[in-house]
């Protein structure tokens, strides 16, 4: 179970798919240490109702936190991942993916999808952290151009929703070579005015901060989001320093200037309304 | 047998295996694993790790050395105007064929008192701002963009991430990608992810024979994938990092001769090896209307990526 | 004879010794500063000193007062992406007027416990590239923008010249000359020299009427000329720095009124007040064919200046 | 006399003007404290020839010192400064723009020129900090807005070189104004593609600093420069910090990424040469 703790407590992040700790109603949240009615979470939006700590949230949750009511509809492209270096370490990237999609139900880590936020008409992409880390290997990088070019298209806003620990280690320089290329798409939403909102929640590192999700017109982080470029572990070999304890959470990039605001997860959704509010958008169909 | 067709041959079985899973869905992973891993130490005599070796090789030439090979003229300019100069990357003005060209590049040192400015080639934010600031500068001008890559990576520290490392390389990537005088990128060393990437966007990518360009460094593969930096050697080999690799891959567009041994044995010939590719590049992008330059680079990038179910759309390019 | 007179007289008679000096040759300092000193403490009736107190007054409404009474709405955004988000200025989308516009302004504290972050509005450099970045995404999306001015001066540290904050204003008048949108700029509270400057370059400059603008802080300009700060109600003066003043020097637009006793006494009076003025202005420049502002932005401040000898020339507008 | 230390002592500045102290044909040497032929100094391009100091120098000898021989021809325009607010301190700045006027024989404190360096055509500015500090008021403003109207027309590239103590207050809101002027003015430089270079010496600061002189594509320092925006003593009044003792020098201007490069007086000229190699130059007329 991976957890982390922030500088303030009951941000922590649990995954809430667990299965067989304490059965499959109740899960032992990390924060408080209670059991709690697994379902009762879920309603919540993936927040512990005694303690308040948050729970990974898959796509599919993430997105009913958001959107307008049935006003979704997904229009990712029918692509799964490929493995173009023929990858293996003490498995095969092949075997890795098709455990993902068995776990998470879906073919790859990106969900792209046409939705209304209060009543307003945008493209979201949302990553799914469980898929192999949320990484980005080339069907995010094609996910992520289909989406802004149909935004870019259709002039409505995209938001871009990352949980995601950076590149796709096993698709090599590929993996790398999407963090230019959703640059790329990104130009062309400039280009026409279209609004790009990037929402970063935990985690969004990397090669992912170090390109599309850094992009943003206006950024918000969620509360309790860890957003860097290099792992803890990495800075503290390389250069010995000592990493001060707020280092890396969301509130620390917001004293940095690197987020226009850190917004609790409740209130997410409108906060988004509200920043549609003043963006131009057509209302079409 | 020769060990590459034993190779060949293995990775032949590892192909049908792998087919063998997707199609049937039935999960071979533990033989897959097996026979890839028996393939990677065979592969290595390849030589993906000793390019590794070569690449680092602590009298391999720095940008600074080529560019004192290369150039007839070279004029440093320095800082980001926001704070800092970053030693780790240089950026200047520079008679190349007979024009001016703006150059930049990770700058490694040669010793340890030199790397407390150069960092190894790591640079942080300043670094990226930098060359952004001075490319931009270039395009004012019209001068071609040269951008020489030598860097393990972005500088890991506390300082990098209080000013936005990630922010710093993801807005010079987006300003290469919107500048309209041709750029030619070369890797001449290491090329470490991000931090190599984040002058790395060109109209065409080189690469030095002995360089690698990778995602991650192959310690920090082995380390995520094995839990064992030691393990470097194949990781690097499965990372598919050497010039070649790139080239068959379809990610670079040349790969640069190096002398036997490696740059390191003859800097002046293998100067003039990468003077001569840089300068067949410039002369044919030379040829393009620049206005039409940003939107083909950005189509190029958009085009990358191998997936299953549909291929890459081709973008109309756009304007500037 | 009411004051008045007296002053206009007594200016007369400066006048005809300031040109008796010029022409004659003969140095009639000394008299002319004695007289000049008379004027200036019998001007201060007039209430230059007087105004820069009202405009310092501590319950004066501030920027984020006059957000909230005039704008239907207003979202903050934060952050330079360089390192800093700096509170003495704050900036954002505001909906005015049914329309979204972005607002950039200085933003004093109330109490010590606020000018902790606000520096009583003296903003550093990381201020000075947030205003830049958000006004350069308003122009992105054409909505117009407004800067509120309310500053002593830019804040005088040692960590705002380390990250260059000359440079940083700089940038950020060079940015808002090249901006298509339309951009108005109100001096609210104090303006107090390059640190209002800064964010202060608008197609329209208004004043409120108890609001300053001025090159120096009065005890500074004291200070350097006299060697005494305590005469600084001499230096305001003598500065004319009062928003009629610099409606009679043809460097402002417009004098938007105040209620009787100032703005603190009547807030919602003077946030009306304001917000009418910042319409009409609006309008007028929405109007315009955005293409053509910066040109006309830049040719309004290059015929900025009274030379003896040669009036300045107008410049021909050039596009964007 | 002023004089400021810097980290190396060698780079005082002093004036060379003062007369009266050790007679005319003799000068104290800051920098030494020896007596040193005072035209010595000044062939030697206000360098103490004995240990190094840099004197002042004027605009004339700026000028000399940087372009080729009876290449400069001046075409400033014939203004001088107003008195736009009848502004009076301990004496009428009327009656110091007259002192200025006969100690420095100059109209004003800028003076633009057409000259060739190394051969190139170049439009070259110089402030003069006798005159009044060389501080900006409307007439520096109308001289550079001049002469970098004439570079754009010309195609030469802009060489300013600015000895300022930053706005010319006793023009109060004009002098303020022609930090917006000059960027203005500059504008069409970057517009046109022609070249800014920008050369801070001692003392560069204030509101020159904040406007044209942080605008040159290329900027120098010359060695021993002061360069900051605010006074030291206005910083250490306001913060009570305590200034580092490097502080505001050009030293300190190139760690932080203000400047280019810092280079001595001695080679200030093949500097400038050097750099126009590798400018787009016409070489008209
Ligand atoms: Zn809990
Ligand atoms: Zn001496």
């Amino acid at each position: 179970m991976k957890i982390s703790w922030f500088r303030r407590q009951q941000y922590v992040q649990v995954k809430l798919e667990q299965k067989g700790e304490v059965g499959a109603l109740w899960v032992k949240c990390a924060g408080c240490g209670d059991l709690v009615f697994r379902e009762r979470i879920r309603e919540n939006h993936g927040i512990c109702p005694r303690c308040g700590a948050y729970f990974f949230l898959t796509a599919q949750e993430r997105i009913s936190l958001l959107v307008d009511e049935s006003s979704f509809q997904d229009v990712s492209k029918p692509i799964v991942a490929a493995d173009p270096l023929g990858f293996v370490d003490r498995r095969s990237y092949v075997g890795r993916l098709k455990e993902a999609q068995e776990k998470t139900g879906l073919r790859n880590e990106t969900v792209i999808g046409r939705a209304r936020l209060g009543g307003c008409p945008v493209i979201l992409a949302v990553t799914d952290f469980r898929f192999i880390g949320g990484s980005m290997g080339s069907v995010m990088g094609e996910q992520l151009d289909h989406g802004m070019g149909m935004a870019a298209r259709e002039l409505r806003p995209f938001i871009l929703v990352t949980s995601t620990g950076g590149a796709r280690m096993q698709e090599g320089i590929f993996s790398l070579m999407q963090m230019v290329k959703t640059a790329a798409a990104r130009r062309d939403l400039e280009r026409l005015g279209v609004p790009f909102v990037s929402v970063m929640t935990y985690p969004t590192t990397g090669g992912v901060l170090a390109s599309i999700a850094s992009l943003g017109d206006i950024t918000i982080a969620e509360k309790g989001a860890l957003i860097g470029f290099a792992g803890r572990r990495v800075i503290e070999q390389t250069t010995g320093e000592r990493l001060p304890p707020e280092f890396q959470t969301a509130e620390f990039a917001f004293e940095h200037g690197m987020v226009d605001r850190v917004v609790e997860r409740r209130k997410l959704r409108e906060e988004l309304i509200h920043i549609l509010e003043f963006l131009p958008v057509r209302q079409s169909q | 047998m020769r060990i590459d067709e034993l190779i060949a041959e293995l990775q032949e079985k590892l192909a049908e295996l792998k087919r063998l899973t997707r199609d049937s869905g039935l999960d071979a992973s533990p033989q897959i694993a097996e026979l890839a891993e028996e393939v990677a130490r065979l592969s290595l005599g390849r030589g993906a790790w000793e390019q590794v070796q070569l690449a680092r090789h602590p009298s391999r030439p720095t940008t600074m050395d080529y560019l004192g090979l290369m150039m007839d003229d070279f004029y440093e300019l320095h800082g980001d105007r926001l704070g800092s100069d970053d030693g780790a990357i240089v950026a200047g003005l520079a008679k190349f064929a007979g024009r001016t060209v703006v150059v930049v590049g990770h700058q490694k040192g040669k010793n340890l008192v030199e790397n407390r400015i150069r960092r190894s080639g790591m640079a942080g934010p300043g670094g990226y701002r930098k060359a952004a600031r001075i490319m931009g500068l270039g395009e004012r001008y019209g001068f071609p963009i040269i951008a020489l890559i030598d860097t393990p990576g972005a500088y890991p520290g506390v300082k990098a991430e209080e000013h936005n490392i990630g922010g710093a390389i993801a807005d010079s990537i987006y300003t290469m990608l919107r500048l309209r005088t041709p750029i030619v990128a070369a890797v001449i060393g290491e090329g470490g992810s991000g931090g190599a990437l984040g002058i790395g966007v060109g109209d065409r990518l080189l690469m030095m024979e002995n360089a690698y360009y990778s995602v991650i460094s192959p310690e920090g593969c082995a380390a995520i994938l094995w839990g064992d930096r030691s393990r470097a050697r194949e990781a690097a080999a499965a990372l598919r990092l050497t010039a070649h690799d790139l080239l068959d891959l379809g990610v670079i567009d040349e790969v640069v001769q190096e002398p036997t041994g490696g740059a390191h044995t003859d800097p002046q010939e293998a100067a003039r090896s990468l003077g001569e590719a840089l300068r067949r590049h410039m002369d044919e992008l030379g040829g393009m209307v620049p206005g039409e330059l940003p939107g083909l680079r950005r189509s190029k990038f958009r085009g990358m990526g191998i997936c299953e179910g549909a291929m890459p759309v081709m973008h109309e390019q756009g304007g500037e």
